[in-house]
This record gives structure tokens, sequence and C-alpha cells, in this order.
């Protein structure tokens, strides 16, 4: 069953590169958000419940729900042209980002370690690569909180496979940085604003030698 | 002490001598040998004229040059008489007092400040850093041959048996006797008789003298030829003759001398300005020879 | 113990108001220079080398300060200098009154550091205190260089010193790290068991070249042209009296350890001593700036030490005790007579300097008239420098001459050609010599004054000609006297230089040199029997004072008179590939109806630092503006940087090849 | 202990945030105090509570005080640097809070020993600094702070991802707690390689963003050039050392396995290309707050070849760092003066400022001689060692490479210095600046004096630190 939930996450990977309009990544990554909770509610079961609990509300409210109503009430407050404005077109970053998911194969295949399931680390690392690829490839800044968010994805995803060595507290400790870090990216979009009005990342490279 | 005594004999009729030559050469019959000696007496009495401009520096000048050529002249043996101070090393103190001459010649020119007198001091400074390397490398190249490094020990331990050491012997009396001619500004390099500032070298530096100063300086000339004819002379000296004959000689090889300078002067023109720095630094090579020749001698393998 | 209270009383200088501070920091110098050179002449005198354990421990060795003769023989040569420097510096400072009390203290406490540091340079033989120590000399003379800092030259120049002086440092570094890696300890003793076990050219190539740039060899000697003008005139005569003597000091620090291949090494320094000999001279003679002359002749005197040295190596290689006697004791005495007449030449500089405020020798002329006094001991000082009989310079150039000549005596041919081309050389440079001394001497002081209005200058205060007069006495005695002062220096060599076979030869040519100052007295005695000669000759003869001879012009010729360029002109044509002399003069064109006022001016760069030095920075900068691609300013290229590297790392230790 | 301090942080950014300017001072004061005593209980050896995850070794304890010294004097000069700008009190209180919060995450990170808790305290240093280098409200410190915080992020996350492999490479073995200090000894036969390699490339490529090595190093220079003064002190000396104590102690626990000498080769890489590009950019850099910035990277690339040369180099870069925090803050303080005298941050309108203020250039000076290597600082003792390991380990080349960067790195810091201090500008620029007290130039006298005492004469007790910090390492 996880493994189906896994497969499907790596499907949305592909739609995300080719996917031209901002909702339509939005709307990937409350998928993602699901999927998670899923594999999460399946996978760990033999936690004590509190743990559990904290990761089940992390996945589910956090990347479910919360972010993708807080990105989408950006976009339309600061009525930032709905467009994804890549560097490249569709089909190369398709053909990108499953270049770096066939990497990733090769990459876990490399690392012979038997005691966890292949297909965690797979679907962990072509997550972190197409985030980075998402933040390299696309001129719009909300898209590089996106990509940010996917490679955050990736990392639950890892370490959910790490099982449940990370203490109660840890775990709290990490979720309450990645949603300060997210509050901190959208304050600061606010103040971006009156730089470039449709957030450019162009607008944003004064300060050079 | 005999040394010193028949270098100023000959000092008194050398200029005689050339002036004699040249003018019997062109046909006219020419003054008495000692009239350059009675015109040097008769400026020794005469008064002095000097530049405003000119400080202590001029009047300094020609008494250090005329004493650094009588310095000179102490250094130098005669036969088998060592000169009145012979060291290790006495040939250095030979060239450097000598320099020391020409280096107050060379301030006293520029004391005066006119632009003639500064062309003729820096032309002499040229000319004489450019010959000096010739004259020690000659030097050395005989201290090598004999082991020695003072005139008397070298001229006197000097025997020339093979031709080879002959053929050495007579290159270093060509060297030296270029030598001489750049040091006094004689024809091939400089013209005594030409009126043109412009091209003069050594005359026109001491165009501001007069009186007991230029008196000096000519006798200087005169006496700087007796000095270097006197190192060539030692070279056909050889220790075991007897004084009287050793005296002959070396008043033969002056006489000789002179003449040799009369002659080269009526026949030669004078070069080029420019043309001299090579004229004159083609004698390290040939001095260089001289020290490669040795070296055969030396290793024997000629 | 002493050292530190010194260090300590130092400190006050700051606190000492503006009026006192010249007179403190002489103080300060006297005390320093009577503690070192009481214990120095004891050495000297004793031959038991003198030392004491500092109390404070520094990085866990405790630092030991040893007199042995050499050093003794430095010290005492360092304090003569420095003292004259600091006398002198007390009318010279007065021209910078507009200074505020806080950068004269900082110069006067970095004069004293520099001195102290000098000071402990020769008396440490630890290596990492050597090396602090070695570097804080190179601070405290900066300090002192970019005192005149409002001219933004001095500024590059003092900079350009400092870079240069730690490049030299590095070398050291890099040189006692070796020796430590093999023998375990940083010492110069150290150095003996290393040149015993290994191979000794490499290393003592990393010292030579360390100690080089410190001492200006041709190659690298182009901080010094830049750095001595920008000085102070005290600090530059120091400077190049005696803190460049270090270098020479170093140098031979390490060659008495030296054990193996000496014939390679004495040929390698020889070679380089030469062409810094015959360049420095070569550069000087077309200089300007009366300051840049001095420091190029700086180089040619160092060239002249580095060729006694030389000699002295090849003499010890080739088992010639006399030629090796000869070369160090001709090396060392050098060092003493450059100090003297070469800070001599600065002061006099400085006093041109402080009463026409212009060092350009085009500008000057006729000073004699103003400043006779001065000008004659400026006289005296280059004739020692060209090595001219009766004065000191001849001395030790006369030894070096009987070395090479000695060593003509040489086995193999390619010896007896390297003593040829040595002894050649050395002529030449004396020659050069000359030719450069008559035409700075002449300029600055003979004739009228060119451009500058010398009208109402007047004589330097009794106490700044004080100290000049007795550096010219004491060259006056070393070129008289010479066997007096030989018997420090034999002394030194015997005692250091210990596989010199003390021979009986070897003390043999005391009385040689007796000779030179007997023939150096006969001569002073001629000069002064023709010019009586003369007076009583020309006692009643009319004396007329009339205007110079101007080929019927009798007008007073001012700018028609003889400049320096023009006296330098027929030798810059010869040497004009070496020297690439420039002259920016705009001609007239054809058209140019009314043309503007013109001017000629030549200005002489330094081959050696155009066309290696500027060239290698030049292009360093241009490859350096090529590669600054990664400040883009862009995020997204940012982290397409740490992407790429953990590619390339992975890609790498795949390969294996990390 | 530790609980105690956080309260007290805790109760401090609330007082703080009560925009009241009594307050902040009684406030401010009342955490340095605080700082303090932490710092002096756990140097008597005190135990910090939360055994399993806080643990003080002497690495740590060297760290923390180098902070609490830096912090004292930051907030001093910070109090200064807020008097003289016309914030509104608001403005003020959130510097102080996330002041506050930014110090008491960097003491987390250094007594921290379980490897998650010392992430979140890094991660929170970044997110902290945010509204300290937005200080200035220009459209240049909003770009520079968001550029921060995003790769920041992006660099730490990358490092989690490196943890988390590590995690799983020891997940075999029953490791009851995830700290440094029971993790030391497991990794001697691991045979998974490429992952404790992988794990490593990603936690040092992460923290790389935090020491300011090479490939994440871009951030920090726009962050130094935009933040004021007393921040950028802040960061390029603590944050610099926390990114070197997180390399560090993954270096320790990685140096027994059979990874180590690859490990030290990649230091050795990152430390060179590092030093490299600082010596690119200095001699093109404009601004002189950027200029000192790449003097930071350039003494981070330093320390990292350090780490990865090994030997007595181990002691050097600690003994590097030490010197570097004191000096490097000191410079920051003054520049901080000048910017506000001139009131630009261009060089070419700096000049004269020896006859503006003599003892502030008689601090720059003595900076210049201490950044430059030249003995009496401490620089020229940890260089030599770092050589003369370099030289026993036979990196020659990289050692003659380097010294060659280090000269023109000293030429363009001595160029920029003497121009600041003596280079003539046109002198109305001279009259307009504002009167500059005496006063302000002793704390950077005091740092400046106590890191040239240490380099003279290092007190025993701190070698002895440094000693037993190595102990770990293989000898």
């Amino acid at each position: 069953m996880t493994t189906l939930l896994i497969i499907i996450f790596i499907i949305t990977l592909f739609y995300s590169a080719i996917s031209g309009r901002m909702f339509t990544l939005i709307n990937l990554l409350m998928i993602q958000g699901f999927l998670l909770f899923g594999v999460a509610l399946i996978e760990l079961r033999e936690l004590n419940l509190l743990n559990l609990i904290l990761i089940l509300l992390e996945t589910l409210i956090f990347k479910a729900i919360l972010v993708p109503f807080l990105l989408k009430r950006t976009i339309r407050q600061n009525n930032i042209k709905r467009e994804v404005e890549p560097y490249m077109s569709g089909i190369n970053s398709l053909l990108i980002v499953s270049v770096l998911i066939v990497l990733s194969f090769i990459l876990t295949f490399s690392l012979q370690d038997t005691f966890h399931k292949i297909i965690y680390f797979t679907a962990a690392f072509s997550a972190i690569n197409t985030g980075l690829f998402l933040i390299m490839s696309r001129k719009k800044i909300i898209t590089h909180l996106i990509g940010y968010i996917i490679l955050e994805n990736g990392i639950v995803l890892l370490s959910f496979s790490v099982g449940n060595e990370m203490p109660m507290i840890v775990n709290a400790g990490i979720l309450l940085d990645i949603l300060v870090s997210v509050l901190l990216f959208g304050f600061f979009l606010s103040k971006i604003k009156d730089i470039s009005k449709d957030f450019e990342i162009t607008k944003l490279s004064k300060l050079k030698d | 002490m005999i040394g010193v005594i028949l270098i100023l004999i000959c000092a008194l009729f050398f200029p005689g001598i050339i002036v004699f030559v040249k003018s019997r050469v062109t046909g006219r019959k020419g003054p008495g040998f000692f009239q350059p000696m009675k015109d040097i007496w008769r400026l020794l009495k005469k008064g002095n004229v000097y530049s405003k401009t000119s400080t202590i520096i001029f009047r300094l000048a020609s008494p250090v040059y005329f004493a650094s050529v009588i310095m000179a002249m102490l250094l130098l043996p005669m036969g088998d008489s060592p000169g009145i101070i012979s060291f290790r090393g006495d040939f250095i103190f030979f060239a450097y007092a000598l320099s020391l001459g020409k280096f107050f010649m060379i301030i006293g020119a520029m004391d005066t400040g006119s632009s003639f007198e500064g062309m003729g001091a820096s032309r002499e400074a040229l000319y004489s850093m450019l010959i000096e390397p010739a004259f020690f490398i000659l030097m050395a190249s005989f201290g090598m041959l004999t082991g020695y490094s003072s005139f008397y020990e070298i001229y006197n331990s000097l025997y020339f048996d093979s031709s080879l050491t002959i053929f050495t012997g007579l290159l270093a009396v060509y060297v030296l006797i270029q030598i001489v001619m750049i040091e006094n500004s004689r024809m091939p390099y400089d013209d005594p008789k030409t009126h043109l500032e412009l091209t003069m070298v050594h005359e026109v530096m001491v165009l501001d003298n007069s009186g007991f100063d230029l008196g000096i300086i000519q006798f200087t000339s005169a006496l700087k030829f007796v000095v270097f004819g006197s190192l060539m002379a030692n070279f056909f000296i050889t220790p075991e003759m007897p004084l009287w004959l050793s005296i002959l000689v070396f008043i033969a090889v002056q006489i000789f001398f002179a003449a040799l300078v009369g002659l080269l002067e009526s026949f030669r023109a004078r070069h080029k300005l420019r043309d001299n720095n090579q004229a004159i630094l083609t004698l390290t090579p040939i001095s260089i020879l001289v020290f490669f020749s040795i070296l055969l001698i030396i290793t024997n393998q000629f | 113990m002493v050292i530190l209270v010194f260090i300590l009383c130092s400190f006050l200088l700051f606190i000492v108001p503006n009026k006192l501070k010249p007179y403190f920091n002489i103080l300060l110098i006297v005390a320093l220079v009577a503690w070192s050179s009481f214990y120095a002449i004891q050495v000297l005198l004793s031959g038991v080398s003198f030392s004491e354990i500092l109390p404070v421990t520094f990085w866990g060795h405790s630092i030991e300060l040893i007199i042995d003769p050499l050093s003794a023989f430095f010290i005492c040569v360092i304090n003569f200098t420095v003292l004259t420097g600091s006398l002198f510096s007390i009318e010279y400072m007065k021209m910078y009154g507009h200074k505020s009390s806080i950068e004269l203290s900082i110069h006067y406490f970095s004069f004293f550091i520099l001195h102290l540091s000098m000071i402990l340079v020769t008396m440490i033989h630890q290596g990492i205190a050597f090396l602090v120590v070695w570097e804080l000399m190179a601070v405290s003379s900066f300090m002192l260089v970019i005192f005149e800092n409002e001219k933004c030259s001095v500024l590059r120049a003092g900079i350009n010193y400092l870079i240069q002086m730690h490049i030299g440092a590095l070398f050291l570094i890099s040189a006692f790290i070796l020796l430590h890696l093999k023998t375990g300890s940083f010492d110069f003793e150290a150095l003996k068991l290393y040149f015993s076990q290994n191979v000794n050219i490499p290393i003592f190539l990393l010292f030579f070249v360390g100690f080089g740039i410190k001492a200006g060899f041709m190659p690298f000697h182009t901080w010094l042209p830049h750095a001595h003008p920008a000085a102070p005139t005290h600090v530059s005569a120091v400077m190049s009296g005696v803190m460049i003597k270090l270098g020479i000091y170093g140098i031979l620090r390490v060659t008495m350890f030296l054990q193996a291949d000496l014939l390679w090494i004495g040929v390698v320094v020889l070679l380089i001593s030469l062409l810094s000999g015959v360049g420095g001279v070569a550069c000087a003679i077309i200089q300007h700036d009366l300051k840049k002359l001095l420091a190029y002749h700086s180089i040619e005197n160092i060239g002249i030490i580095g060729i006694g040295m030389g000699i002295g190596i090849i003499g010890i290689a080739l088992q010639f005790p006399v030629v090796a006697f000869l070369g160090f004791a001709g090396c060392l005495l050098h060092v003493l007579n450059h100090s003297l007449f070469k800070s001599l030449l600065f002061y006099g500089s400085g006093i041109v300097y402080m009463k026409t405020h212009t060092r350009n020798i085009e500008y000057l002329g006729g000073l004699i008239k103003k400043i006779p006094l001065t000008a004659l001991l400026f006289l005296i000082a280059s004739l020692a420098i060209c090595g001219l009989p009766p004065f000191n310079g001849f001395v030790s150039e006369f030894l070096i001459y009987n070395g090479i000549i000695d060593g003509l005596a040489g086995q193999e041919i390619w010896i007896k050609v390297l003593m040829l081309i040595s002894l050649a050389g050395l002529v030449l440079i004396g020659g050069l010599a000359i030719f450069c001394f008559t035409k700075a001497f002449s300029v600055v002081f003979l004739g009228n004054s060119r451009k500058s209005d010398i009208s109402f200058i007047t004589e330097a205060k009794w106490y700044t000609t004080a100290p000049l007069v007795i550096i010219a006495l004491c060259i006056l005695f070393i070129g008289l006297f010479p066997q007096i002062a030989i018997l420090p220096v034999s002394f030194v060599v015997n005692s250091q230089f210990a596989n010199i076979m003390t021979s009986p030869e070897a003390y043999g040519n005391l009385p040689l040199i007796q000779n030179v100052g007997i023939a150096g007295m006969v001569f002073i005695g001629i000069i002064l029997l023709i010019l009586v000669l003369r007076m009583v000759i020309t006692r009643h003869a009319p004396k007329e004072y009339a205007d110079t001879w101007g080929c019927a012009y009798n007008g007073r010729i001012v700018n028609g008179q003889y400049t320096a360029s023009s006296f330098a002109e027929n030798f810059s044509t010869i040497a004009q590939p070496i020297l690439n002399q420039k002259t920016n003069y705009k001609p007239i064109d054809r058209e140019d109806i009314f043309p503007k006022q013109r001017g000629f001016e030549t200005e002489s760069e330094d081959m050696v630092e155009q066309k290696i030095y500027s060239k290698f920075i030049r292009s360093v900068n241009w490859i350096f503006s090529k590669m600054a691609i990664i400040q883009t300013g862009n995020t997204q290229h940012y982290i397409l940087y740490a992407f790429l590297m953990i590619i390339l790392l992975l890609i790498l230790t795949v390969l294996t090849i990390i | 202990m530790i609980l105690a301090y956080f309260i007290l942080t805790i109760i401090t950014v609330l007082l703080v945030l009560l925009k009241h300017k009594v307050v902040h001072y009684i406030a401010m004061s009342v955490f340095t105090i605080g700082q303090l005593l932490l710092n002096v209980y756990l140097g008597m050896g005190g135990k910090p509570g939360f055994e399993d995850y806080f643990k003080v070794d002497s690495l740590g304890l060297i760290f923390l005080t180098l902070l609490s010294v830096v912090s004292i004097t930051t907030i001093i000069q910070s109090f200064i640097y807020l008097s003289k700008r016309k914030d509104s009190i608001a403005h003020k209180s959130y510097y102080f809070a996330s002041m506050v919060v930014f110090i008491a995450s960097m003491s987390g990170v250094f007594i921290s020993d379980h490897i998650g808790v010392m992430w979140i305290f890094a991660e929170t240093t970044s997110l902290s600094i945010a509204l300290l280098i937005y200080h200035e409200r220009t459209s240049e410190a909003i770009e520079a702070t968001w550029k921060y915080i995003f790769v920041s992020t992006i660099g730490l996350s990358f490092s989690f991802i490196g943890i988390l492999l590590l995690d799983i490479s020891i997940s075999g073995v029953n490791a009851s707690m995830f700290t440094f200090s029971e993790l030391q000894g497991l990794f001697i036969n691991t045979q998974n390689i490429l992952m404790l390699q992988l794990s490593f490339l990603l936690i040092v490529i992460g923290f790389s963003v935090k020491m300011g090595v090479f490939p994440l190093h871009t951030v920090c220079i726009d962050a130094h050039s935009v933040a004021p003064s007393p921040v950028s002190a802040m960061v390029s000396t603590s944050l610099m050392n926390v990114g070197f104590v997180a390399i560090f102690r993954f270096f320790t626990l990685l140096s027994h396995s059979p990874v180590a000498g690859w490990m030290s080769h990649v230091l050795i890489i990152l430390g060179g290309v590092s030093i490299l590009v600082a010596a690119i950019y200095m001699v093109k850099v404009k601004n002189i707050k950027r200029l000192i910035a790449y003097s930071s990277v350039e003494n981070m690339g330093l320390v990292a070849l350090a780490i990865g040369v090994g030997g007595i180099a181990w002691f050097a870069a600690i003994f590097h760092l030490i010197i570097h925090t004191l000096v490097k803050s000191g410079i920051f303080y003054q520049i901080g003066q000048i910017i506000r005298f001139y009131k630009t941050k261009k060089v070419y309108y700096l000049g004269k400022y020896f006859s503006v203020n003599p003892i502030g250039a008689v601090v720059i000076i003595l900076a210049f001689i201490m950044l430059s290597g030249i003995p009496p600082s401490g620089f020229f003792f940890s260089e030599f060692m770092l050589f003369s390991a370099m030289f026993k380990g036979d990196y020659i080349v990289i050692a003659v490479i380097v010294m060659l960067l280090l000269c023109f790195i000293i030429y363009t810091i001595a160029k920029y210095f003497f121009k600041i201090l003596f280079g003539n500008i046109n002198p109305d620029l001279l009259e307009k600046g504002e009167k500059i007290s005496k006063w302000e130039t002793i704390p950077q006298l005091i740092l400046l004096l106590g890191a040239l005492y240490i380099s003279i004469a290092p007190p025993p007790f701190l070698s002895e630190l440094i000693q037993d910090a190595l102990i770990t390492l293989p000898k």
C-alpha cells in the first residue's frame, strides 16, 4: 500500500515539472500533503501515540491545508500574475526531472543499504532533486517557496524511512523550524512587493561584485 | 729612487720629441726639444684668472690631478730596484690613484658651470670608465702568469723565452700605448690642436684653467706619457741587466715611444665622436686575448 | 631583562610633549647603544661569546640572546649609524612641525623599535623568535617609511615595501620549516646537522632569497628605489646604511654552517652579486631623484659585498685559505664602510632637501657657495663610495681585488674565467660609480643654481653637521689606518669561519694593508706639497676674477649649464636596451602655427621591475578579473553552485580521484 | 541550568518587546549577566541539565566564552549604534529581541550534544538573524535578508539530509541516543563507505553557509555588507564559529572511520577554493564592509584547510579562530564608526581618517598588523603551524599557492586600510562628519589588545583547553 502512495508521489513530481500555472503547483502540494499523511498513517503504527499525533498533525494540517491556503491568499492579495515563467520550456524541464529521478534511483542502488526499503530513498531523493530544480529554473519567487516545500516533503519522507530513532522533541523542533521559516518567507514576501511587483527574482540581484 | 729621477728627466724632453717628429714629418723645422718645457715654465710664473662661478673645488682640481700622477710614478719599479712604495696589489692603487685625479679634473671642469666643460667632463668620465677594465685584465693576467701581484715582482719574474710570450708582451705594449693615447686624449681619440669645443675631450675640460694650474696640467700629461712609457720599458729590462744598460734601454724606449706617438699623430685622422666608444671598447677584448694567451702559456699546451 | 625595561619606557614616548620628543628619543637610543655595544665590544675584545636567557618564555621556548663575534661586529655597525641618524633627526624633524603629536610619537616609537629589533635580530638564534623580530623590523621600518603619508606615492612605496618584506619572510618561514622537518629544531646551529646530512643547495637558496630580498640583490631589489626616497632622510640613512646589511648578516650566518657543494653556491652568489652590482650602478646613472640615485647605489654596494662573499665561499670550496680570508674580510669591512659613507651621503641629501625642498637634481646647482661644509662632506663620501684611494671604500675593495687575483691561481679553467669576469665586473662597477658620482656631486653642488632660488640658504645647525663630520673623520681614519680597522674584521672572520684554516698567510696580509694606509698618507702629503708650492710661486702673481669663458657669450650662463641627463646621455645611449630610458616630448607638427609651451623630460623605469614584476602582477590581475563570476547576485546561481559542488565531489569520489 | 537560561531569554524577549527605552537597558543587561553566569557555571564544570541533549566539552566551552565576550561588546556597540540612528522605538525593540534570540541559539549550538538539537539551534540562528540584517530597511537590506534566509534554510536542509543519512548508516548498530558522545567510536569498521561520504559531503556543503566556506559563502558577503556593523561583527565571528563547530564535530566523529583521508581532501579543496575566491574578489571589491567579509571568508578557508591538513594544524585552526573572532569584531565596530562618520561605504570617498580620529586610526593600524599575520599577530603563529603541517603532509604545492594568495590578500587589505587612514579626499567631506567620542573605541582596543596578548604569550590554560578539544582526533 505505501509503495502505491509513494509512486503517486513521484507522479506528482512529474506534473510539477510541467505545470505552467501557479495554482496547479499549489494543488500538487496539497496532494503531496495527503499522500504523506497516508504514508505516515500506514508506516508509523508502532510509534507511541503522542509522537504519531504530532507527525500526523504536521503532515495533514500543515502541509495539506495551511500552506496551500496561505500561498493562494498571498497570490490573490498581491494579484501576482498567475503564470509560472520558467527559463526553459515544459518539455525540457520534464526531461531534466526524469533524468534527476533516474539519477536518484542509481544513487540509492549504489548505497546498497539493506536495512531500509529502497522505494523510500528513491522518492525522497527525487523529491529533493525536483525541489531544487524548481527553485533553480523558475523566475517567480512563489515557485521558489513551492520548490522549497517539495524539498521539505522529500526530507520528511526520508525521516519516515529512518523510523522512530528521532525522539519526539527533535521532531517537534524540526516541524517548528519549518513552520517558522515558511512564516518568515511570507512576511518578507510582503516586503519584497515594493521592489518587484510581480516577484521577479531578476530584480533581486543588485548586490553583486 | 732611480726610476723616479729617470721619469722626471724623460718627461722634460718627451713632448719636445713629439713636436719635433710631427714638424719633421710635415717638412717644417720645428721648435727645439725643450720648447714645451719653456712654455710650461712661463705659465708657472704667470697670474691666474679665476671664473666667478668656480669655487675651491676648481682650485683643488689641477694640484690633485698632478699629485695623482706623481703618486702613480712613485709606485713604478726600474729594473731590479723596486718603486719607492711597492706592495702586493699596488697596480690597483696605481689605477685608482689615476682615477682619483680624473675625478677631481671632472668636478673641477663642472665647477666652472660652462656647457663646453660639461661636455668634456662627461666624455672624459665615460672614456676613463671604458678603458679601466682593459688595464686591470692586463695586469691581472700578468699577475696570474708570474704568481705575484706587485709591479716589481711581476717584472722581475717575467722572462720571454718562447714565441708566444713575446707575442703577448707585444700585445700588452700595444694595449698600453692605446691606453695612454686615450688617457691623454691624443690623436685617434681626440685632436689636441682642434679649436671646435663641441668635439674636444681633454682640452675642453681644462679650458678655464690659467697660469700655474695650466702649467701643471700640461706637465702632468707629459709625465703620464713617461709613466706608461716606463711600464712598457720594464718589459724590455730583464733583472740580470747591469744598471747602466737598463738606464740606456729605458731612455731608448722612451724616445722610440715619443717618436711613435708623433708618427701616429701625423698620419692618423680623428675618430668620429660616436665611434670613439666602440674604438675604446675594443681594448678590453684585446686584453682578454692577452689573458687567454697567458692561460695557454701556463697550461703549456701551445 | 633590560630589553623589557627598554620597551616599557619606549611607550613613554606617547606621553612626552612634542618639544621633548626628539631628545627623549635620543636618550632612549643612546641607552640602548650603550648597553648593546658594551657587550659587543667585550665580545670582540675577549672573543668569548656572551649569552643571556630572557625570562619571558615564548611559545614554550625560552629566548636566548647570544652575541658571538659576527653579531658583535654588526651590533657596533648598527649602533654607530642609528646614533648618527637620531642626532641628525633633531633638526630634520623640525620640517614636520605640522604633524600631529600622535604621528610624531608613532614615528619616534617605531624608530626605537626598529633599532631594538635590529639589535635583537643579530642576537637571537632561535628560529621562531628570529622570524618574529625579523618581521617586527619590517613593520617598524614600514611605519617610518610612510611618515610623509600625504603623498600617495609614499603610501604606494610603503605598501610595496611591506609586501616584499613579507614575501621574504615567507621564504624564511618555509626554510625554517624544512629545517625543522629534518632536524627537529629551529635553531641556526641545527643547520650544521642539516647540512651534514642532506643536500645543501635547496635550503641555502631559500635562505639566500629570503635574506636577499631584504639585502636588495638585483632580481629582488624593486622595493629599494621606491622605499628610500619615500622615507625621511634619517630613516632612509638607517635603512640603507644598516638594515640592508642584516640581509647580508643572515646569509653569512647560513654560510658559516655550509659543508657540501660550496663551489656551486659560491658561483651563484658571485654571479647574482655581479648582476646586482653592475645593474644597480647602471640604473643609478640615469636617475634624477638624488635619494633614488643613492638607493640604487646601495644595490651596487650590496653587489660588491656579495662579490666578496662569493669569493670567500669559493675560497673555502677550493681550500684557498688566503682567498677565503680576503673575500670575507673584504665583505665585512665593506659592510662597515658602506654604512659609514652611505649614511653620510643620505644626510647630505637630507640637508639639501631640508634647504631646497626638492630632490630633483635638475633644479639644483651651485649649492657649494651656500653650504660649503655639507658639500665638502658629500664630496668625501662620494670619493669613498667610488673606492678612491685615501678613503675607506678603497681599502675594502682592495681586499676583494686581492682575493680575486689570488683566486686566479685556481686549477680549473672555468674558475679562472669566473675570476676574470668578477674582476672586470668590479672594475666596471668602480668606473660607473665614478661616472655617476661626478654627475651627482657636480650637478647638485657646483656651477650655478639651475632653477631653485638658493640666495637665502644657510649652513645647517652645528649639531646636525657634527655627526656628519664625525663620520667623515671615521672614513678618513679607516682609509689611512686600515690595519686598525682590519683587526676586528679579521678576528670575526677567523673565529666564525672555522673551516678557514687559520694559516700564517691569512695573518700575513695585515702588514699588506698597512702599505695602503702609508700610500694614502704619502698621497695627501704630495697634494699638500703642491698646494704650498703653488702658493709660494704665485704669491706675487695677479689674480683676477672674470666670467667663465663662454665662446664670446659673456653673460652669466645659468640654464646653459650641463644638466644631469645630458651628462648621463652618452652613457645611456650605450646602455639603451638595458635602461629603456623614455623621453616624453611632443614634437611640433608642421601645421601648428602657434605651438603651445613644450617640455622635454626623460624618465626611466626599472627594467627588472617592469619586465618581470609588473608583467606578472598585471597578468594575475587579468586572470582574477576573468575568474570573478561567482558573485552574480542571483539566488538561483548561489544554490546552483552548492548543487554542482556536491555533484562534482561525488563524481570525484566515485572515480576515487580525491 | 539550561532551562533557566532559556526561560531568561524568553523573558528578556518579552520585556524588550514592551517598547520602552529604559526597559531595553535593564533587559539587555540582565540577559548579558545571565549569559556570563551560564558561561562561568559551565566553565566551572557545572552540569547543564537535560543530560542526553546537552553536554559541555572543551571545544564548546572555548567558543561559548568567545561568544559571551563578543556579545557583551556587540550589545554595547548596538546601544551606541541605535542611539545615533533615528529609528522608532518598536524598530529598536525588534532589533534587541532578535539579537537575544540570536545569541541564545548560538550558545545553544555550542553546548548541544544531540545532533538534531544542534541542527535546530543552527536553524534558529539563521531565522533570528533575518530581522537584524533587515534593520536598515533599505531595498538592499530586503534583498540581502531574503537571499540569506532562503539560501541558509536550503543549506541547512542539505545538512539535515546528511544527518538523516548518517542516522540511517548507523541504524543497524543499536545506539541509544543520536548524540556526538555516543557515536564517537561507532564508525571504525563501517562497510557502507559511500553512504558516509555522501552524508559528510551534504553536511559540509550545508554548514558552509554558516561557516562562510566556498559553495554558499556568497550570501554571507551580501548579509555582511548590508547589516549594521555590530550585527555583521556578530555574524562574521560567532556565526562562522557555529559553522566551524558543527563541521569540526562531524569531522571528529568520522575521523577514525575509513573515510578520514577522503574527508581531509574534501576540506582542503573547499578551503583552498574559498581562499582563491576571497583573493579574487578582494582585489575587485570597492565596498569596505564587503572587503572585510571576504577577509573572513579567506580566514575561514584557511581554517578549513587546517582541519583538512591535520596534525598540528588542528591546534592552529582553533587558535586561528580565537584570534580571528577577537580581531574581526574589533575591526567591524571601528568600520561602523568610520561609515557613520563618512556616511558611505565606498572606499573612494574614505580618507584622512588619521587626522579625524587618531585613536581609531591606531586601532585600524593594530587591526591591520593582526590581520596580515605579521609577527606580533597570532595569525603568524597559526599560519606557521599550518604551513609546517602542510610541508610535513607533503601538500607543498598547495602551501606555495596559499602563500601567494595570502600575499595578494595582504596587499589589498594594506592598500584599502592605508587609503582610509592617509588617502587624500576633498576636505569638505571631512567637516560635515559628526564628532566621534573617544570612549567608543575603548571596547575595540580591549578586544585587539586581548588578541595581541593571547598571540604573544598564549596563557597555559588556553592551550590545555585546545589540546583536550583535540583528544578524540587520531594522533
